[in-house]
Parts: C-alpha cells; structure tokens; sequence
C-alpha cells in the first residue's frame, strides 16, 4: 500500500499521460477514418499536410482554436455552454477506469497501468455513459434550434434504448468470470483452450460471441456511428444536435464522440478478446510492452472496423432503428444471458 | 480524517445543490442540480462501502430518472415558473412543521447521543455486488419479483397515459427506456 | 471515522429541503423533484444506518426505492405530461378542480 | 391385529349423497335424484350389515369397538376427538336406522313423485341420515351432541319442507325452539360431565363413573346429570312436558314422520339414556323421575290419542305414549327392554306411518278420519300392511308389539326399580292404545266410504287409488318385520330364548339372565295375560263403537261433555304454554327490547353519531381547497405531530 502522497502523484502523472496519449489517439483516429474511409471511396483522403497528410490532425486542431468562437442569439446560455464541456469530461473520466496492462514496477512504484483500479469499474463506466446522454440532450436543447433540439431527442432516446442491450450483453461475461473488476476479467481470459484457441471471453461459448455482436450493434449507436448516426443525419437535421456550434465547443464534441468510440472499443477488447493477452516472448522489457502492444492493437483493430462500417453501410430510419433496439437487440441479450447464467449453472 | 473531509465536501455539495434546487425558477437548471445531488450523494454511499449501491444511483436515478425529467422538461418546453399567490396553509402550517421536523432530528441525534459513536470502517466494501446479490435473489426474491412487476404494469400506465387519447404508440419508448433498465 | 449521525442529519437536512421545495414551488415538475429529494435522503438515511449495523438489509431497501421510484418517476411524469396536455399549464396553483 | 372395520363409511355415504344432491340436485333428472338419493343410504345399510357380519365375529376383548379418526378440540386437559364407537347398542341402532330409514326413503321415491323440490327433499332425508348415525355412532358426549343437533337440524328443514305452507314453517320452528329447550339440560349436563370427569369419552367416562357409589343416600352429582341429561332426552322424543311439538311435527311429509318422528331421532333420547345407563343407575332419584316421566307421558299421550280424528295426530299421539313406555322401561333399569321396544317400534311405527301416508296418498291428500272409511275394498295391500301393524302396536300375540311392550310391562312390575302402579298405568295404556288403534283402523277401513256426502273431494270416490309397488313393498317389508320382528325377543316364560337380552347384556351388564324361578315365570304368563286380555278389550270396545253402534261415540262424547272436550282438545296444553311462555316473551320483547333498547338506545345513537359527522365534515370540507401544496402543508405538520410524539415518548 503506498503512502497517500506517493498514491497522488503518481496518479496525477498517469493522468497527465493518459490525457496525452488519449488526445493523441484521438486526434489519429480522426486521420486513420479520413485516411480510410478516402481509399474506401476511391479517394486519397488527407494527402498536402505532412507525409501521408500525417499533420492533418494539428493542422485541424489549430483551425479550431483560432476559429471565431461565436455563441448563436436567444439560447440558453449557461447550458450551452455547459454542455460540449459536460460530455468531453465524462468521455475522458471513463478512460480512467479501463486498464490498458499488468502491474508495473517503475522505480520501486508497484502500480497497475490504469489511472485507477475499482472493482466494480465496469459499473462505473455503465454509469458514465449513462450520464453521456446529458452532454448531447443538453446541448440540442439549450441552442434552441428545431434541428438541434431533433437531433437531440433523437440521440438521448437512442442512446437510453441501446444503454440496455449493450448492458445486457455484458452481462454474460461477468456471470463467466464473476466479477465486475475490469483486470479480473482480462485474468480470467489468459491461457488457451484446446487447438490453441485462447480462452477469450468470445471463444468461450457461441452464446458469447452473440453477445459480442450485440455489444458492437449497441456500442455503434451508443456513440451515434454510422449505420445508427441519425443524431447528425446531414441530410435531414443538417448536424444534429451540434449545428449551433463551433470552433472549440465543436472540437469538444468531436473529441467526446471519438474519445467514446475508443472506450467502447477498449471495453469490447477487455471484456470479449482477452484484453492484454498474446504470444509474450522474448527480453523483460519486450515481456513488460508486449502486453499494452496486443492491447492497443485489438483497439485499433476494433476502431478500424467502425471506419470500415462508416465507409460501407448505409443509414438506418429512424423507426428502424428504435424497432431494431427494442424488437430484435434486446431480446437477444436477454436470451444470451438466460442461455450463458444455464450453462454456467450446469457447469457448476 | 480523509473519509471526514470527503464526507463534508460532498454534504456540502449536496445541500449546495439541493438549495440550488429550490432557488432556482427554470426546471432545467432544478433538474440539473437534482443530479449533482444524487451524484454526490452516490460519492457519500461509496464512502459508506456501498459501492454497488453507488453504482446504482448513478445509473437508474442520474442515467435513468433524471433523463425522464430532462425529457419532459424538453417535450413540454417548461419555461420559467410564474408567481401565484400560494396556499396560506402550506405558508403557515407547513414551514413550522418543517423546521420543528429538522430541530426535532437534529436534538435527537446530538443531544439524545452526546457522544456519537465512530463507526470503523471493517465493514469497507460491506456492499459489494455479489452480497447484495446473495440477498437480494434468496432473502428478497419474492419482494424482487413483486417490484418487477410493478415495474411492467409502470411501463404499460406511463404509455397509456402518455400516448394522445386513441393512439397507443407515440412517446412509448423514452418512458420505457428507465423503466427496463431495472430488469 | 465519520459518525453515522452526520450522516443521519445531512439526510435530514436534505429531507427537510425536500419538503420545503414541495411547499413553495410551483412547477409540477419541480415538485416531482423535491419527492425525488425527499426519497434520495431516506435512502442516505438507510445506507448510513446499514453502515452502522453491518447488516445489507438496509441497502436493500435502497434498491427497492429506487424501482419505485423509477416506477413512480414513468407514470408520474406521463400523468404530468397528459395534465399539460389537457391543462395547458405546469402551475400547480392553476390544477386545482379536485376540491367542493 | 385388529380388523379394520371401516365404520366412518356408515355415516359418510349418505352425506357424500345429501351433498351430491343438496348442489347439483337442481340441475339433475328426476331419475338421477331418486339414483343418488337411494344408493347411498342403500349402500351405508349393506356396509351395516357387512359391519354387523364381522362385529359378531369381533374377539370379546375388542368390543365396544373405538375407533378415533382426528383430533377434534384440544383445550388444556380436556379434550374431544372426531371417533366412533360400536358396541351391541349402538350396532342394533345402526342396523335399525339404516334398514328402515333405507326402506322409507325407497317409499319416499313413490309418495314425493309429485312434490316439488323433490331432490331437496332427499338431500335432507340423506343428511338425517348421516347426523342420526352420527349421533348412534359417537364415542364421546360431543360427537353425539353434533348428531343430536343435526337431527334436529334435518328435522326442522323437513318439518318445513312445505315451507310455502304457513303452518308448516311454524310447526318446523316450534319443534326446533321446543327441543332447544331440552338440549340446554343436555348442555348443561355436559359441562358438568367435563368440569368432574375432565372428560366426554365414554371409554373414559363410564369406568370412571362406575367407580363412584349409588347416590341411594340422598340426590347429587350424579342425580344432576341424570335429571339435566333427560331433560334433552324429554325435548327430542317428546317426553312430558315438552312433546308440544311432535304432533305439529305432522305438517311434514308423511316419510319424514315415518323416519324422524317415530321411527328414529324421537327415539334418539331413549337411546342417549339408555347409553348413559352408567349415570343413571347410580342415581336412583334420577331413574325414578324417567320412570315416572315415561309412565305419566304414556298414559296421558294415550287419552289425547282416542279424541283425534287426523289420522296422523292419532298415530303422533300414539308415538308419544310408546315412547313413554320406553322410558318407563330405561326408568326401571330394563334398558335392554326399553331398546328392544324402541326397535319393534321403529317396525310398526314406521309402518303405520307408511301405510297412513299410503291412505293419504289414495284419497289425494285427505287426513281426515271422519272422512274415509270402506278403504278395504279399495287400497287392500294398504289394509293388510295396516293391519299388521296394529295388531302388533297394540301388543296383541304373537305380534312383535307383544313381546316388546309385554317385556316392559313385567320389568315395570318385577325389577327392584318397579312398582305395581307402573304396571297398572302401562296396563292402562296398553287397552287405550288397543283402543285408539283399532278405532282408527276400523273408522278408515270399515263401513262405507263418507267422503262424498262429506262433500269434500268431490272426486274422491272414482280416485280412490292403490299406491305403486315402489311404496308397497316396503309396506309389506315392514309388515313382515313387525310380526316377526319380536320373536328374537321370546321371553323364557313361553319357552322361547331371550337372544335379544344376551346381546345386548354385555353393555347393561346381565341383570336378563336373573335366575328365575318357575314361580317367576307362572307370574309373568299371568301378566302377560293380562295384558293380552287388555288389548282385546280394546279391540272389542272399538269394534263396538265403530262398528256396530256408530251412534254411541257422539252420545258418549255429549255425555262426557266437557271431559271430552278438553281431552280432544288436548288438555289445552298448547294454549297454556303461549299463555305462559310466548304470550310474556313477545310482549317484552315488543315493548323493551325493540321499542325501548333497540329503537330507543341503539339506532338513536347510530342515527345521532351519523348526523354529528355530518356536521363536523361540513366544517372540516373547507381544507379540501383543492391546491396541492396546503395538502402538503397539512401532511408536514401531520408528521411533525408524529415525530414529536415519538420523540416525547423516547425522552421519557
């Protein structure tokens, strides 16, 4: 147990540097979906600013914050102001929970390699997204504009909806490993089943790789992606519930939505694809990074298939999507975890 | 000492907010600082062990009930409430009672027991799932399933209730969504 | 080492903000909020008391509170939102047929 | 290992059969009705026998036979359990009971085709039925006293079964109230069994009490209970002073004053004295009061019987006077005699009944004496069975009254409880009875029929009908039983062998094998002469008066006058009693209970307290403003009043 003292700041530090390195994936992940989604359609994408448009991100960055910041007449201004704020700092607090590695040994400091270790963590974020739903409601209706106010609707009610299937479909998951502790889970995953098939949550049980699907239908409309972005639907609502925004207050939201995208994908790899677990070999230090390495490569891999989807399929109706929901997701959770709490039983 | 100083940043948070409740005229802004309320006081139950407890709160209450409020707030668009002179009754008999309600628990707690007692905190994480949930599905089941029912005919009253006289479908789904979210 | 009657009086406290909230505003909604309040204060008032005993019971009943409430919170707002639709009006003061 | 005879089975069949038809019986065919109806009591009669079968191959040592099924009442010590008890008596009852209540109720199929209600009507006879062997059956005083209700119970639903017929619904309620009367000493005597013996179980109880002395010195305990025990006894088979209500009892179905009124429950008092023999015989005092009782009702019964002209009022009478001698018999400690005539009786009572109600049923309802007559011709399987009958009531050799009543007359005079005026008394009542008998039966099937000129039933004579074969043959059944029904019964005197006292001297203990002299004997032929002659005498007297001077019976009653008024009118006993009783009772109730405590104290405080609330929520509807938030105002204080409460009490 370390003192309180050491304990603070070498949280602050794991703060700072998971901010950074957050920001950054952000920030590339916006070039890596340009990137795609151009060749996807034929085009080069981002190509003047740096080798292979490499700068594009800073360059957009700064674009944002020299932007004239302008705050549209007649709304309602301490939400609106709010809001943009509100979801950033929840979709950045969500990223504190997820661990990205095993406990590491930096200078005589044992820690785990996440800002902190809870364990009910997964209830937590559960939670945090819940309350994601404010920024966007918020800030649709305090910019008193019809479309805003549409897009915004439309993304709380999808989102309050979708909350429930991607809840349900985790729950398989904790009945198998019996814990809501984010690193219990991945532990529970390490090693290999028959054939080398290693027993990620996923591979475990074909109910488990339902539930996987589920999850992904229900993560892409909890971040408003495509196929489910009606939220900012350019065609009908022009841009959903951030028309009325810009520069800065813009990029916040820009950030929160991609910000969420890779917790989704860093919560889908923990809990379904063995987390940190893969082929470790090699010198201690190659031993100590090959686990954040096949980390970050299964995220990239998720948030590489959302671009892919992106640049594929086309846009649900709105009924559509809330049918699809309620009439087919749903049940299917529900189903998948009376199927895996029997198996579990009959296991027992 | 540290559990102490939580204790009253998030008291003082809450009772900050709850006036704030009060003082404020626009809903929205009331709604809002509910949720602050309920935030911290979801801060206050992990400070008492009961984290799963904590969890909950946030989810259904901040994340589920709230977002109803927000909701209606937003179909109907409530604006600022407008000065009616009130009822002389809730003027003149309620405050008394309030106050006297307050005094009365107040003298009870500290003059009553002078001293009170420091609890240990042994019983840390006393509220973790898997306890809960012992109890829950064998002690409680049968008040657990009762309440689920509750819960679907809730469903079924609030679209009724909701949807414009002859249709039934309409604004269904934002009141369901809270709703199933305890099933 | 905080003593549960802290606890017991911030609940009371909160409680009492509760009631008065329901006896000075006037907006419908408003008024749901303050029960919201009200029943959020038994709930710290419970755990603080499971807390105290080491028994889950009490946190328990905080569960069963907060499905009523959900509960509560789905048909009251339906009824709030079918009185607007019939009343025109979310001031209390201004629903008041219910009397000889 | 005991053999399980199934007892329970006896009583339950007719109730499964009185529930059957008591629920469905109104969706149910006339055909299904009389099938339900029959086949259980029918079934519950052959269990009996095949019960009766394998009682008297029962080990000694296992008779009387208790079975307890459940626990019924457990109070502190005492306690009652639903259980059954079989012994020589109560066999004889249950054989009895379910023979002739089995054959009434096939009479009953032809003399109720026509009535209305008709699976009401079985559905009350079935649950007679199973509270009557309820009553046989019981192992303890309160299993019996169930019964004993019961009957009374199915007794007033078919006194009223015509209950459209004003008379009828009263005669029910007066037999009801009337045996109530007698069931409050029964009560009485139970609670004085439970608060000295702790118990009601006669497996506990008659040991117990046959420790305790003859009470010769002076009345106590034990002379209580007797006393309080006939009273019940008095009120169910209409013993002095409460028989009132037998002969309105007649308003009923003619099967059911078959069954209930004189073949089987006004027997159940004898039946419960007798199975209390242990009381009574040690208390002297009390059998001398049941002694005199059953002598005084015989004889008095009789006289009112010879004024009546209801064929049915003759034959109600004529119950009450044998049922007296009964008693007299129980009374003189010769309970077996007291059994035996209780058996033969139930034979030629209840075929008397039958047959009457056979007579009934041929004129279409006529019960009027004066108004048959000639019916020999005409309805002649009726006349035989009749005949039977009466020769055997009327105690006439070798018929099976003679045995019986011959039995009791000579216990009435030798046993060391008798006297010579019981005999003489009996003596008297036997010729009366002779007489009204014989006067009844020549008057209705004698002469020519006087219905025409009478004027009623204007096609009477054309309708006069025999009665279908399913009442006749339990008419000629009976008429068997009640000729040879006595002959198990041949007293030593005639050469014969008392079967009937040797099996049933195990419960009363062998008084009937007293060694008795050939003295003894030439005294009993002597008397049992004597009461022949008795019988004959009435006979002939009744031949005289209604045979050949048809004119003297008037001129005798204007000679008599007044005698004879009184006596048809019977002893205005009736009208004294309301004078007593119900005149006082009605008044008061009239005047303080409903006008002064009812009218006065109770509604006036409803109707007052009803209008104060009135006007203090007239005051109080003025918080109903409406507006929500004084409603919470209201509630704050309501909760701050609590609060404050507790807390105050918490302080103290």
């Amino acid at each position: 147990m370390l003192s309180i003292t050491t304990f603070v700041i070498v949280t602050v530090i794991k703060i700072v540097i998971a901010l950074v390195v957050l920001l950054t994936a952000v920030a590339y992940s916006t070039w890596l979906e340009r990137k795609v989604v151009g060749h996807i359609q034929n085009r080069w994408g981002p190509q003047r600013v740096g080798p292979f448009g490499l700068l594009q991100p800073l360059a957009d960055g700064a674009k944002f914050i020299f932007k004239e910041d302008l705050t549209p007449p007649y709304v309602y201004k301490p939400l609106y102001l709010a809001a943009p704020i509100l979801s950033l700092v929840l979709a950045l607090t969500s990223i504190s929970l997820v661990p990205i590695g095993n406990w590491v040994t930096v200078g005589g400091v044992h820690t785990p390699l996440e800002i902190t270790d809870v364990n009910i963590g997964l209830l937590i974020i559960l939670g945090i997204t819940s309350l994601s739903v404010y920024g966007v409601a918020l800030a649709g209706w305090s910019s008193n504009s019809k479309y805003s106010l549409l897009g915004s609707l439309r993304a709380s009610a999808q989102m309050v909806s979708y909350e429930i299937a991607l809840g349900l479909s985790l729950v398989g998951v904790l009945i198998m490993s019996g814990s809501l502790n984010l690193r219990e889970i991945v532990d529970a995953q390490g090693g290999h089943m028959a054939f080398w098939i290693p027993r990620w949550n996923i591979f475990r049980w074909p109910t488990q790789i339902v539930a996987f699907f589920v999850y992904l239908t229900a993560a892409f409309a909890e971040t408003n992606r495509v196929p489910f972005d009606l939220p900012e639907a350019e065609t009908e609502l022009v841009a959903g519930y951030h028309t009325e925004y810009s520069s800065m207050k813009f990029a916040m939201f820009f950030m929160a939505e991609y910000a969420n995208m890779i917790t989704v994908a860093s919560i889908a790899t923990l809990l379904f694809l063995g987390g940190w677990h893969g082929p470790v070999f090699g010198p201690g230090w190659l031993q100590a990074i090959l686990p954040v390495f096949w980390f970050v490569l299964k995220v990239f891999c998720f948030i590489f298939l959302y671009i892919w989807i992106r640049g594929t399929l086309p846009r649900f109706r709105y009924d559509q999507l809330m049918g699809f929901g309620w009439k087919v997701l749903f049940p299917i959770a529900v189903a998948n975890v009376l199927a895996t709490s029997l198996i579990v039983a009959l296991q027992k | 000492m540290l559990e102490l100083v939580l204790f009253f940043v998030f008291g003082t948070i809450a009772v900050g907010a709850a006036i704030n409740l009060l003082a404020q005229r626009h809903p929205i802004n009331s709604a809002l600082s509910l949720i602050v309320v309920m935030a911290s006081l979801a801060a206050l139950f992990l400070l008492m062990g009961a984290e799963f407890l904590a969890a909950i709160q946030v989810i259904v209450y901040a994340g589920a009930i709230m977002v109803l409020f927000v909701f209606v707030i937003m179909l109907l668009n409530a604006g600022e409430e407008e000065r009616t002179p009130g009822s002389r009754v809730a003027m003149l008999l309620g405050f008394p009672a309030v106050v006297l309600l307050a005094g009365l628990v107040a003298w009870t707690l500290f003059a009553r027991n002078p001293h009170p007692v420091p609890v240990d905190l042994a019983g840390r994480f006393l509220g973790s799932p898997a306890a809960i949930a012992q109890l829950l599905f064998r002690d409680f089941l049968l008040p657990f399933e009762i309440t689920s029912i509750l819960i679907l005919i809730a469903i079924m009253g609030a679209v009724v209730l909701a949807s414009p006289v002859g249709t039934t479908t309409g604004s269904g789904s934002p009141e369901q969504a809270p709703a199933r979210r305890e099933e | 080492m905080v003593p549960i009657s802290y606890y017991l009086v911030l609940s009371a406290i909160l409680f009492a903000l509760g009631v008065v909230g329901f006896l000075i505003k006037r907006n419908l909604i408003t008024l749901f909020m303050s029960i919201e309040l009200m029943l959020n204060a038994v709930n710290l008032a419970f755990v603080a008391f499971a807390w105290q005993w080491k028994s889950l019971n009490g946190q328990v009943f905080v569960f069963f509170v907060m499905v009523v409430a959900a509960a509560e919170a789905a048909v009251g707002l339906a009824i709030i939102i079918a009185v607007f639709r019939t009343r025109e009006t979310l001031n209390i003061d201004r629903v008041n047929l219910l009397k000889l | 290992m005991r053999p399980h005879l199934h007892l329970w089975l006896i009583p339950i069949l007719p109730l499964v059969g009185a529930a059957i038809n008591g629920l469905l019986g109104r969706r149910f065919s006339h055909r299904v009705v009389t099938l339900v109806g029959n086949v259980f009591v029918g079934a519950s009669c052959a269990w009996a026998w095949r019960v009766f079968a394998q009682f008297l191959s029962l080990p000694h040592e296992m008779v009387p036979y208790v079975h307890d099924y459940a626990t019924w009442i457990r109070a502190g010590s005492f306690a009652a359990s639903y259980g059954l008890y079989l012994d020589q008596l109560s066999m004889v009852m249950v054989l009895v009971v379910t023979s002739v209540g089995f054959l009434i109720h096939i009479y009953s199929i032809g003399y109720m085709a026509h009535e209305g209600g008709y699976y009401r009507f079985f559905s009350y006879l079935n649950l007679f039925m199973f509270f009557m062997l309820t009553l046989v059956l019981a192992n303890n005083y309160l299993v019996m006293f169930i019964g004993w209700e019961g009957v009374g119970l199915a007794s007033y639903l078919l006194i009223g079964f015509f209950f459209l017929r004003d008379s009828a619904a009263s005669a029910g309620k007066k037999a009801f109230i009337v045996t109530r009367i007698g069931d409050l000493g029964f009560l009485i005597a139970l609670f004085l069994l439970i608060k000295h013996f702790g118990s009601l179980d006669f497996s506990h109880l008659f040991p117990a009490i046959s420790k305790l002395g003859i009470e010769s010195a002076g009345p106590g305990l034990l002379t209580a209970i007797g006393l309080l025990l006939m009273t019940g006894a008095a009120g169910k088979s209409a013993q002095l002073p409460l028989y009132v209500w037998l002969p309105d009892a007649m308003e009923g179905p003619t099967p059911v004053s078959a069954l209930i009124h004189a073949a089987t429950m006004v027997t159940a008092g004898v039946y419960m004295v007798a199975r209390s023999h242990v009381i009574f015989s040690r208390a002297p005092a009390a059998m001398l009061v049941v002694a005199i009782i059953g002598c005084l009702t015989a004889l008095f019964a009789a006289t009112i019987g010879m004024a009546q002209t209801d064929i049915k009022k003759v034959l109600a009478y004529s119950t009450i006077s044998q049922l007296g001698y009964m008693f007299l018999a129980c009374g003189v400690a010769a309970y077996s005699a007291g059994i035996f005539h209780l058996m033969t009786h139930a034979f030629f009572k209840g075929l008397l009944f039958l047959a009457a109600g056979s007579v009934i049923h041929a004129l279409d309802g006529e019960q009027d004496m004066r108004r048959m007559g000639g019916l020999r011709k005409h309805i002649p399987g009726t006349f035989w069975t009749m005949t039977a009958a009466t020769f055997a009531i009327s105690g006439i050799f070798p018929f099976a009254g003679f045995f019986s009543k011959d039995e009791i007359l000579w216990n009435a005079f030798s046993s060391e409880h008798g006297s010579w005026i019981f005999w003489a008394v009996g003596l008297l009542t036997a010729f009366l009875t002779s007489f009204y008998m014989f006067r009844l039966w020549f008057l209705t099937f004698f002469g020519e029929f006087r219905g025409i000129e009478a004027g009623v039933s204007e096609h009477g004579y054309g309708h006069i009908h025999e009665s279908p074969k399913v009442m006749l043959i339990p008419l000629a059944i009976l008429a068997v039983l009640s000729v040879v029904g006595g002959w198990i019964g041949w007293p030593e005197s005639l050469g014969g062998v008392q079967h009937f006292d040797q099996f049933l001297a195990p419960v009363f203990g062998g008084h009937a094998e007293a060694a008795v002299t050939a003295a003894e004997h030439s005294k009993e032929l002597l008397l049992a002469g004597i009461s022949v002659l008795a019988a004959l005498l009435g006979l002939l007297l009744a031949w005289v008066l209604y045979q050949r001077r048809q004119d003297l019976p008037d001129k005798i009653a204007a000679a008599l006058g007044w005698l004879y008024n009184t006596v048809r009118d019977k002893y205005y006993v009736d009208e004294g009693y309301a004078a007593a009783f119900v005149q006082p009772l009605i008044k008061g109730s009239t005047y303080i209970l409903w006008r002064g405590v009812d009218a006065g104290a109770i509604d006036a405080t409803a109707n007052e307290s009803a209008e104060g609330a009135e006007h203090v929520s007239d005051a109080l509807r003025h918080m109903q403003s409406g507006n929500v938030r004084s409603y919470a105002g209201w509630v704050a204080a309501g909760a701050a009043v609590v609060i404050a409460y507790m807390v105050y009490m918490g302080v103290r």
